[in-house]
């Protein structure tokens, strides 16, 4: 008999608990779609809001809902985005590739630098100094902030301190473009190749007196090109890229190379007429 | 006029000219007198004891910088200080190897862990002292008597202990004022205790060169004065509320704040600037704090 | 230190019978997800009973068992086990294993059970166990589970032996109860007190780190 | 001893740098000559740039407005110079953009006649008469911000101005052209005192003076004059109680809250050289062609405070006091606060109220950063009792949101008194503006 | 029946017997949720509330085994009725209050397997308290595993803004400064004896 009733109490104890918990099961339950957690599991885990959301996680609660599709994530692999697209039964929503583009061209051998930057080593810091230094107030400063900022490693300094972006990495999660205190990233879809690399509004000799590879505005690239397809605009051609601008015509006469050809192997491609840069180590600083 | 390249930087263009590097020093400068004081008191066993902190605390710093691929950090001389600070807790006759010990714990453990000067979350000579006494409870409760007549002929045995080797107990030990009350019930007179006429740890002895150092300090700005102020004063109310309640089973507020080292830990190891609070409120409640837990625990 | 040397060099070994799943999940448990130094789970036990070789041997054994058997029975029931109350069962499961335990322990040894206290009790709570049921043996086979439970069990019960024996022998100068350190030795009190087991266990994950890092560099 | 503060005459915290005014506060101000060209930007002040109205190859007469407002906080450009536009496009400036900016060739052998508006009499024009007469004339803050001051004297709907504090602490080391203006232009001063307290509606004024500059206090005390309610205080010296809310508190004791402004414990503060220059230039209807500015620094040989026409390029500025060789940094404004100078062909502009050249040999090098170790010498030294130690460690972590929720970053106005104490020579200060920066950008960000 | 006062048995297992730095109970979450001050004190509230639900709990159960003669079936009661207490704690938490869930939800499983529970159970029945000689000590041990988590997490949200060196980061330097705070409760061992 004695045997009974431990048996007796632990089942009657367990009984009434479980009881309980399946009566507050019920009555407090509180409901989430169990998909939102597997779509989140399949995306990368990147959290870098190139997707417009700001995380994977409102990213996946989206897609679940249908507002987006999985083409939107530019950093999960093709097989990723497919896994995903068929988990939810979607499109795929295809987007063309977008990649992260530098308007500036200006290393150390070719632009000068009026000032001695002495400070914390950023970019953003400088730029409050009264400019950083740099003679051409629209350059690059070469402290590589957008280096940092990139989660992807697609963005390296190169000899010259100007950021190189190598479109295999790049996921167009934006970071570089919201780093950069000269705004001169943009991100851009990677048939874009026809590129400005200046953004100095001046003109002439103004720009060429601080810099070889500038925009000097002679507008020659705005002639060459069809159907108006360059305008220049305060200084600096503007392309218009719902035209035709899969042709090289246009940077073959620039005297500084500011327009370029932007090709996948080749990487940045000047015009014939370009002068040819053999500086290796940097332009005079300042004036002296 | 010829073309020029300018220097740029930020504002202010002008600086102080005060340096921590300066600050160390005079803190070091500050501990000095109350050190000679322990040497002149206990003999050639407390200097060695002292020497063997300094150098060990700088050693240790140096040699883990170089291990960790730094610079060397030791010309900040805040490890010097932590040394010199853990040999003045210490007793006179402290086996050295335990010593070291102690100052390669505070370095190791109580600083450069967390990354070195200025990320500390404990003061490091505390942490080493703390490590010390939890380990070898005897040794550091084993004490000298102050002013004997040998003390600058001959070196206690117990000091040159083999490393990790029980010391042998030679010395004539002596208690401190502090634990012949507890045991014993025996009051040292507050004037002693002041000018440092009883035993003790190797630098808490002399209340009085404690205090000329803080006041030096305090004068140069590089010690927060409320620090000290707010523990003394709190301690010495508790413990006169409680002197009034029961005079015989506790000691005068006059003996609670001359003894057992409050001084030394109320101007020189409380103060650490990295471990102390920074706004002046903070300060204040940090000093009461301290003061009353220490009234609590003793 | 001289431990972990040793596992080192049979790493080699270990490799060769990793190609096997059953040895496989036994020796991911023993070295390279050992619960204690790569997981960092049950710390209550390894700290607590572990100012003493003996102490952590014992709890070590304790646990595998519990491990163990739990693991095989929860793999056993899988497939009954409705997912709602999983948790629940779990715990059901485990408890009554370490009950067991805990009047085996009390039989054979009253001064054991003394100096282990509540902690053969609170097995109940150490996660490593519910951390296996739920992740390993709550999907994969009775054979594979066992090999987990024990594999898991038995690097468990190594990480407390190596901080077992360091807190003793420099605690106490002496190892299972042998004395090995001279008689002369200072024993460092603090290796058997809590702040011991912090640092014990502290500088044990210092030196995996250390090597980790230098492994990752490399 | 903040237990016990008790109203001192003074504000809290607060640090003593060197002064450093011996050389120029005994040099009466001079004339500066006119440069062959002049360079005005369009950004002189806070807020809108000015809209340029003359034209390439236009003739302007000294006086003449050369570029009009554009909305309520932007302020007209006047001529400083007879003479011909040579050139309208983009010049330098001291911010290190370029700004759109007219370039004037004075006439040779001009004898540059001013000409000369319609006088307002503070005793017959309304306050908003004399407010747009101030917008009209072009007046900033002449003490380095160049905030427009009409905009600073509008007294909102609902609040009232009880007292008018005219700043004439300068508390930055080296410059004396306050000092010189409170000394030979008492008169404007009083002018100027009359038609701000027409204009705000003020039961009192009070001049604010440091304890350095007591025979300014004393001159303008003798010639005080009895139609108005106005009075000289001498406050000790200390750095920075230029600063609106330091002189509020040294003058009559009151706190502006966190992110107020002084009209809320209603007061109105203008610098005493805006005062002097609006008492200056409303009775003749006149705008700001020139100001006051110390030249000075260890590199400088003909040291001294100088009246500079506006637009005048410092390369002429420096060839005509003349420097030693090799001089390494230029500061426009004090020591503490003023910006480096990158670009020698940038020009004066209103907000310049002082040139400091240093030479090599001069500069103070910062020595090598310790870690902070949490002195509290900034903490002690920051005059809005903020903690900049911490907010110097939160911006190492690029914890920005924190530094403005928790810390009050956003009230830093950067007077560097943190950075000037700290013995560990952790730029704070270029810190606080790089994560002001970014902070803003994030939010701006955040909005779109 | 044990004959200790109450203010005894709160100083003890708050202070000089703290839960967490002299037993090593309830360490999991001591290292796991100890980032921040807020999270650390929300978690703190939590055990101290499971703890003395629990605890009464299980003097009920106790004195019920000890009615039918099974004390063997202690354990095994014990942690089925603190199991299923978190989970009705956690479900009543989910639909009352979800900002209280997000902010606490995470930790109540954590509290099913938090030994400190467990053991204030165990400790109480075989210490002999009575009914409010358990809930004194059910609060002292909330009271002491809370004070460890928050010193803990104030200490930890300073670690954030240092620079551990990299061999230590993470679960090292924690055990470490968790080993300092132990000694430095060692202190208390002199209070009340």
């Amino acid at each position: 008999m004695s045997i009974f009733i431990p048996i007796l109490t632990l089942g009657l104890l367990t009984l009434a608990l479980a009881g309980l918990i399946a009566v507050a099961n019920k009555k407090l339950y509180v409901y989430e779609d169990p998909r939102i957690d597997q779509v989140e599991d399949m995306l990368p885990h990147a959290n870098c809001g190139a997707c417009g959301f700001p995380g994977c996680r409102p990213f996946a609660e989206a897609l679940v809902s249908g507002q987006v599709l999985p083409g939107k994530c530019s950093v999960s692999s093709d097989a990723g985005r497919a896994a995903i697209a068929s988990f939810l039964g979607v499109a795929l929503g295809a987007e063309e590739k977008r990649v992260a583009r530098l308007a500036c061209n200006g290393g150390i051998n070719v632009a000068i630098n009026q000032a001695y930057y002495k400070g914390v080593s950023t970019c953003q810091a400088a730029t409050l100094i009264s400019g950083g230094g740099k003679a051409c107030s629209w350059g690059c400063l070469g402290y590589g902030d957008c280096e940092v900022v990139c989660d992807f490693d697609a963005i390296s300094m190169n000899e010259f301190g100007i950021p190189v972006v190598d479109i295999k990495k790049c996921t167009a999660c934006g970071d570089c473009v919201e780093a950069c205190p000269k705004m001169l990233f943009s991100i851009h879809p990677i048939s874009h190749r026809l590129w400005v690399a200046c953004k100095s509004l001046e003109a002439g000799d103004e720009v060429l007196d601080v810099c070889d590879v500038g925009c000097s505005a002679c507008g020659k690239c705005a002639m060459d090109a069809e159907d108006n397809m360059i305008t220049m605009v305060k200084n600096l051609p503007v392309i218009n890229y719902s035209k035709n601008h899969k042709t090289q015509d246009p940077i073959q006469r620039c005297p500084t190379g500011a327009i370029v050809w932007l090709d996948d192997k080749d990487g940045l491609i000047k015009g014939k007429e370009a002068k040819k840069i053999i500086r290796k180590g940097s332009r005079n600083m300042g004036y002296s | 006029m010829s073309k020029v390249t300018l220097n740029i930087s930020t504002s202010p263009h002008l600086v102080k000219g005060l340096s921590t590097d300066t600050i160390m020093k005079n803190v070091l400068y500050a501990l000095l007198p109350a050190a000679a004081f322990g040497v002149f008191s206990f003999g050639w066993n407390a200097l060695l004891v002292m020497i063997t902190t300094t150098l060990g605390a700088m050693l240790t710093e140096h040699y883990l910088n170089k291990w960790y691929g730094k610079l060397t950090t030791i010309y900040d001389y805040s490890a010097a200080l932590s040394g010199l600070l853990l040999g003045m807790t210490l007793p006179p006759v402290f086996p050295l190897w335990m010593a070291f010990l102690g100052s390669v714990i505070t370095i190791a453990l109580g600083k450069f862990i967390f990354g070195g000067l200025g990320y500390n979350v404990f003061n490091p000579a505390l942490v080493g002292r703390a490590f010390l006494q939890a380990a070898f409870p005897v040794a550091i409760t084993t004490w000298l008597q102050p002013f004997l007549p040998e003390r600058f002929y001959s070196v206690s045995s117990s000091i040159y202990a083999w490393p990790f080797m029980r010391p042998t107990v030679d010395a004539v030990s002596g208690a401190t004022p502090l634990s012949a009350f507890k045991f014993d019930k025996v009051s040292t007179e507050a004037y002693d205790m002041a000018m440092g006429i009883c035993s003790g740890s190797v630098g808490e002895t002399s209340t009085v060169f404690i205090i000329l150092g803080g006041l030096y300090l305090a004068w140069r700005k590089m010690l927060n004065w409320r620090i000290p102020v707010s523990i003394i004063m709190t301690v010495f109310v508790f413990s006169a509320v409680f002197y009034m309640l029961d005079g015989v089973a506790y000691p005068s507020p006059f003996f609670t704040i001359f003894s057992g080292g409050l001084m030394l830990g109320a101007i020189f190891m409380a103060t650490d600037m990295v471990s102390s609070p920074i706004t002046s409120e903070g300060v204040w409640v940090y000093g009461s704090i301290i003061g009353l837990l220490r009234g609590v625990i003793r | 230190m001289s431990l972990i040397n040793q596992n080192k060099a049979n790493e080699g070994f270990f490799k060769k019978l990793g190609e096997n799943p059953a040895t496989d999940d036994f020796i991911k448990g023993l070295w390279k997800d050992n619960p204690v130094f790569v997981q960092v789970l049950g710390m209550c036990p390894s700290l607590a009973v572990s100012n003493s070789a003996k102490n952590a041997l014992a709890m070590g054994l304790a646990t595998t068992f519990v491990l163990t058997m739990s693991n095989v029975l929860i793999s056993l029931l899988r497939n009954f086990i409705p997912k709602e109350v999983r948790i629940a069962s779990y715990i059901l499961i485990i408890a009554t294993f370490v009950s067991m335990v805990d009047y085996t322990i009390q039989a054979v040894s009253v001064d054991l059970h003394k100096s282990l206290g509540a902690f053969i009790a609170l097995i109940v709570v150490n996660c490593i166990i519910l951390s296996r049921a739920e992740a390993f043996a709550s999907k994969n086979t009775v054979g594979r589970s066992f090999f987990d439970g024990l594999g898991m069990g038995l690097g468990f019960m190594f990480a407390l032996f190596c901080i077992g024996s360091i807190r003793e022998i420099i605690g106490s100068g002496s190892l299972l109860g042998f004395q090995v350190m001279p008689d002369a030795f200072e024993k460092w009190v603090i290796m058997v007190l809590p702040a011991g087991g912090f640092f014990t266990l502290a500088a044990l994950l210092l030196i995996f780190n250390h090597y980790k890092l230098k492994k990752s560099k490399a | 001893m903040d237990f016990f503060s008790l109203h001192t005459n003074t504000f809290k915290n607060g640090i003593h740098p060197p002064e450093n005014k011996e050389d120029t506060k005994g040099l009466p101000i001079r004339q500066f000559p006119f440069a062959s060209e002049l360079i005005i930007p369009m950004t002189q002040h806070i807020g809108a740039p000015a809209e340029i109205t003359v034209r390439e190859g236009q003739e302007v007469a000294r006086g003449q407005v050369i570029a009009k407002a554009t909305g309520y906080v932007s302020v007209p450009i006047h001529s400083p110079i007879s003479g011909v536009v040579t050139q309208i496009g983009l010049v330098p400036t001291i911010s290190g953009n370029k700004a759109q900016g007219v370039t004037i060739k004075a006439f040779p052998s001009s004898g540059q006649e001013v000409a000369e508006g319609y006088c307002i009499d503070y005793k017959t024009a309304s306050a908003d008469e004399i407010l747009q007469a101030i917008q009209n004339a072009g007046i900033v803050g002449l003490g380095g911000a160049a905030f427009p001051t009409h905009v600073k004297l509008k007294v909102p709907e609902g609040k009232v101005c009880d007292y008018l504090i005219i700043n004439g602490i300068e508390c930055e080391p080296y410059l004396t052209t306050d000092h010189r203006v409170m000394l030979q232009q008492g008169d404007d001063i009083y002018m100027g005192i009359r038609y701000l307290m027409k204009v705000t509606g003020a039961k009192e004024a009070i001049i604010g003076i440091e304890g350095n500059k007591q025979d300014a206090a004393d001159s303008l005390t003798k010639i005080k004059p009895t139609d108005i309610p106005v009075s000289v205080k001498v406050v000790p010296v200390k750095y920075p109680q230029g600063s609106e809310k330091m002189l509020i508190t040294a003058v009559l004791g009151k706190e502006v809250p966190s992110g107020g402004l002084p009209i809320d414990v209603n007061i109105v503060t203008v610098n005493i050289a805006t005062t002097a220059e609006i008492g200056r230039l409303l009775p003749h209807g006149r705008g700001i062609q020139e100001r006051v500015i110390t030249i000075t620094g260890p590199a400088v040989k003909k040291k001294g405070n100088y009246l500079i026409p506006i637009g005048t390029p410092l390369r002429f500025v420096l060839d005509h006091v003349g420097i030693v060789d090799d001089i390494a940094e230029i500061y426009m404004g004090g020591p503490m606060m003023g910006p480096a100078v990158a670009d020698l062909d940038i020009s004066i502009t209103k907000g310049t109220s002082g040139i400091l050249v240093f030479g090599s040999k001069d500069v103070i090098h910062t020595d090598k950063i310790y870690p902070c170790i949490k002195c509290s010498a900034c903490v002690d030294a920051c005059p809005i009792s903020l903690n900049p130690s911490k907010l110097g460690i939160l911006a190492k972590f690029e914890s920005y949101d924190r530094m403005v929720s928790d810390f009050n970053l956003m009230d830093c106005f950067e007077c560097g008194s943190c950075s000037y104490v700290c013995p560990s020579h952790i730029p704070l200060v270029q810190y606080f503006r790089l994560s002001k920066s970014r902070y803003k950008r994030k939010q701006a960000l955040n909005q779109q | 029946m044990n004959q200790e006062s109450l203010m005894t048995i709160f100083i003890n297992a708050s202070l000089i017997n703290n839960f967490v730095l002299a037993y090593f109970l309830g360490i999991c979450p001591f290292l796991g949720v100890s980032g921040r001050v807020g999270t650390a004190s929300k978690m703190g509230a939590a055990v101290t509330f499971v703890m003395v639900i629990s605890s009464v709990c299980a003097f009920g159960i106790n004195m019920l085994l000890v009615a039918v003669n099974a004390p063997f079936l202690q354990l095994i009661s014990y942690i089925v009725v603190i199991a299923s207490t978190v989970q009705l704690v956690e479900m009543f938490v989910k639909k009352a209050s979800p900002a209280l869930f997000k902010a606490l939800g995470i930790f109540l499983p954590l509290i099913t397997t938090n030994c400190a529970v467990l053991a204030i159970a165990l400790l109480q029945t075989s210490k002999g308290y009575d009914i409010f000689q358990s809930i004194t000590f059910a609060l002292g041990g909330g009271a002491g595993f809370t004070l460890a988590l928050v010193l803990m997490a104030g200490l930890r949200e300073q670690l954030e803004f240092s620079e551990v060196a990299g061999v230590a980061k993470g679960t090292a330097i924690v055990l470490l400064v968790a080993g300092i705070l132990s000694l430095s409760f060692m202190g208390f061992a002199g209070l009340g004896g």
